[in-house]
């Protein structure tokens, strides 16, 4: 069963030195409060997990926690680099990171591989493309039936999955509605999750018989940060601020101003204060 | 027919009109985005539009500017997860049409938007391929969207992110692709097709008051016209005025959101 | 683009002798109006498929129909036997029936690798079991990560794969809500489909951003016969009828009494037959 | 402690009882449906239940007859479709405890439900396996509950649906299983359990009033008695009505409905 406790004590319990690390969420619901905690306590050697890593994996990287990085897409979605991945992939600043780099269609059939308990994924992919090359975690299988050849890759499980969702009731329950990405995959696919969410309800209430709910048995940590998504969205609750997704791109071009930002905003800052971004959007039209 | 319009207005208006009414679409982030939405809006209502975070039918009122805004989300039929959408609905061959941008193509539209230089030492690392490899070889087609220029379109890709016609003639049918790869590349300047047999990338189109010579300048590699090259219709008026208007709503939603310390 | 058409020009266009035929519905929604349907119009040699083959398949099975039939479950649920099906088994009535044999594991992966568009699917499956002994389509493949052999079994793509749904919009949009089974992935699966529903309506609605839609251009055929499900049920709109599922067995045990009861309540009946069971129930609760 | 009770009614309240309120169990129908849902309504309020149809903790207020019942997913907390019951939830190893019944079964707990003769003979064919096969091998430990019979509890299945502890010994480690296997059979007369190293089925507790002698003449195979059999404890009076009502609650619902006439 899922234990309801402060977001500080959830990272503190479930993610270690050295952890692979998924904190997911394809520009919906992005966990960032979580990920700002994992930076405040100081986790180290962390080997990254993500589909899309955009900005908080930009912080995680430049502020030195992460080893390697397990991805698909790296880049600030509509804006451009990301400047602190590139800072350490071009110049190993601050320290070098280990790439393992896919397809988003074998990474979402990896995820779902890791949820389902297989050892790894198959799909129709990387036809003619280069990665196969450069990254020996991408082989082949042979359909037993066809004789058809397809593009394998091992099954992601990561030891923690980090997602923000909408909304758990007091036994644990969580609920997530909108852009749902691959977050039910990835806390599946993990030995131990952990789930910020918006609200804490009496009741789960689901719009509807299939909606994506995860139950309090298939998740370790349910913590109450409102607002914890931010400058990502929860649907329903306050949107997506594009405004800040522009604006990081001149914060993270420079190392000082990188790091003089994570002092001010992460560094000496509380998982409260992501509640101020809750609090002044629009009524909620959930 | 309006003579005042950029470039790039040129380049949005050519792509939209080559989707039509019938078309699933699958559409990149950017360029492809606004094309397929204008098409949307002008001559093709009923465009299926297709973003990879899993919204399907979706009809934005502002473009996005992630592949996840809400605003998508909001406006679609249904939304489904990313496995899904990979697993179903693209390699499950759903989609008609894949619109995609890129950093760099070359003269068989293979792109490139992983690295500049070595993949081990990149000069410049790119963001990398994201759905590009599968949406390349799993949808009907490929319409390609960028701007002209000899940095974007080189002689030799240093890094092939997703196939296009990969070394020309019948390479896509000798990897077992049954899909026809990228049909046209919607450029600034002109529009080119793959020639029959070659395929490789021929102006066959180019757009008002745009010199040949311009076009060959602005290539990496020596550009072939096809026989007939006609000249692309101009922007109509509504046209345009849908792409500004869109534009214009884009701009201002996108601004607004303080530094980090006030939220939207 | 989906069609709106009656369901006797959708059967007529869109089912054809040999055809592998899925009906598809895990208790809730099977397609009972269509099936009849099928049976009226004399479809011949089908090659049938569906997890629970239940009272459905029995009567196409008992009215010889089918040629055979893929399967993991044929019973009728709760109370016993599918009588017209065990009739072809054992003693060949009235015609032989080839069998291949599956667990319910098997069968979803299959659907779900045909929806996929892989050519076979693979599972923790059949550990210890017999089926592979007397299936030559339970094959296995080997990880090429870690060397474990798992199960594999071919897609399903069926010809044409019918199924029944609450409500389509006047483009031919689908939902389904409640218990959704495999329907999504057998229409994702098929070269044709048809979908019969209970209402058709102006604005789809879906009650939730990921409710279970199928988008007009997935689908082929649209046909609305209300009541379509009976003795099945549709969530929202009428209840299963339990009791004419514990009546069937009377029925069905006798070649006789089998024969007589389709002719009255197929063979003489419409699609508009099925109304009176959407008419008669309480009112809807969706 | 009641005195007057049927012997399925014990066999219902024993096998409730081996369940306990942590548990994620995947109910089989029948005999197993009902005993879950007694322990749901008496020591294990919150017993997460799951039925392979892909309702997941859903709280039935009368017993379905199918495990696709409307009522599962009336009073589910959430539904899924059934690849992913069967890909994330069963083979995904979140189930604590499989409850499964049989037509047949052996002194190692395999069981037959598919058919009696030769498979391409058969004389009699049973439903098949359903999601048996892989419950068996992807749940944490099994639980059975049939009544004991000599037809029932046999010397040699003709066919073995799904594996039980096979050979006996260590045969479902040799397999590469992980999880424990049926670790219980709950019977009408008595509950079994395999033996820790033979894997063979062991009669551990009787139930009231039952003589040693009905037990042997109704198994099909020379029955073994562990060192130490205990009386199992009678049905309380909360168990008894509990079941009572529940059964009396589902009698009432499955009435009814017409003869395809007219419906329910």
């Amino acid at each position: 069963m899922a234990r309801i406790m402060s977001l500080t004590d959830a990272v503190a319990e479930n993610v270690r030195d050295g952890d692979t690390v998924a904190m997911e969420g394809f520009t919906h619901l992005i966990p960032y409060a979580a990920g700002h905690e994992v930076i405040r306590q100081g986790k180290k050697d962390l080997f990254l997990v993500r589909m899309t890593p955009d900005i908080l994996y930009d912080q995680l990287i430049g502020v030195g926690a992460a080893r390697g990085m397990k991805f698909s897409w790296g880049g600030n979605p509509g804006v451009g680099s990301l400047h602190r991945f590139r800072d350490a992939v071009e110049n190993q600043w601050p320290r070098p990171l280990a790439i393992e780099e896919h397809s988003h269609a074998a990474m979402a059939n990896a995820y779902e591989a890791g949820a389902a308990n297989l050892p790894f994924a198959m799909l129709r992919g990387y036809v003619g493309a280069d990665l196969p090359k450069v990254n020996s975690n991408i082989k082949s299988v042979t359909c037993p039936f066809t004789g058809e050849v397809l593009a394998a890759v091992p099954a992601i499980r990561p030891d923690v999955t980090i997602i923000h969702a909408q909304r758990a009731d007091r036994k644990g329950n969580v609920l997530l509605e909108g852009i749902v990405g691959v977050q039910k995959e990835a806390v599946l696919a993990a030995r131990r999750s952990i789930v910020t969410v918006e609200e804490i309800v009496d009741e789960l209430s689901p719009p509807s018989p299939n909606s994506v709910v995860l139950p309090t048995w298939a998740v370790t940590a349910v913590a109450y940060v409102p607002g914890g998504a931010f400058p990502s969205y929860a649907h329903g609750y306050y949107p997506r601020s594009n405004a800040f997704y522009i604006r990081w791109d001149e914060i993270a071009r420079d190392r000082q101003t990188f790091t003089a930002w994570i002092k001010e905003n992460v560094l000496d800052a509380r998982p409260e204060d992501f509640a101020r971004y809750a609090a002044t959007t629009s009524a909620k039209v959930a | 027919m309006m003579t005042d319009f950029t470039p790039t207005e040129m380049m949005t208006i050519a792509a939209a009109r080559a989707l039509s009414n019938d078309d699933v679409c699958f559409v990149g982030i950017g360029a492809p985005s606004a094309a397929c939405n204008v098409a949307r809006l002008t001559h093709a209502p009923d465009i299926t539009l297709i973003y990879e975070s899993g919204t399907v039918g979706t009809k934005p009122d502002v473009l996005p500017l992630s592949i996840g805004d809400g605003e998508l989300c909001d406006t679609a039929l249904f939304t489904v997860s990313v496995p899904e959408m990979f697993r179903y609905w693209l390699q499950g061959g759903r989609i008609t049409t894949g619109f995609l941008g890129g950093a760099q193509i070359d003269r068989f539209a293979n792109l490139n938007t992983t690295v500049v230089g070595p993949y081990d030492r990149p000069k410049v690392r790119l963001p990398g391929g994201g759905g590009a490899p599968e949406i390349a070889s799993n949808c009907g087609r490929i319409f390609i969207t960028m701007a002209l220029s000899k940095r974007g379109f080189v002689e030799k890709l240093p890094f092939v992110t997703s196939m296009g016609h990969g070394e020309g003639g019948d390479h896509r049918e000798r990897l077992g692709l049954k899909t026809k790869g990228p049909t046209r590349v919607i450029t600034d300047l002109c529009i080119l097709e793959p020639d029959t047999q070659t395929k490789e990338l021929t102006v066959v189109s180019i757009h008002p008051g745009v010199e040949r010579e311009r076009i060959v300048e602005n290539c990496g590699w020596p550009i072939k016209f096809a026989e007939t090259v006609i000249e692309t219709p101009a922007p109509t008026e509504t046209e345009l005025s849908v792409l500004r208007d869109i534009n214009a709503r884009t701009k201002k939603a996108h601004e607004g959101a303080g530094p980090g310390k006030e939220a939207a």
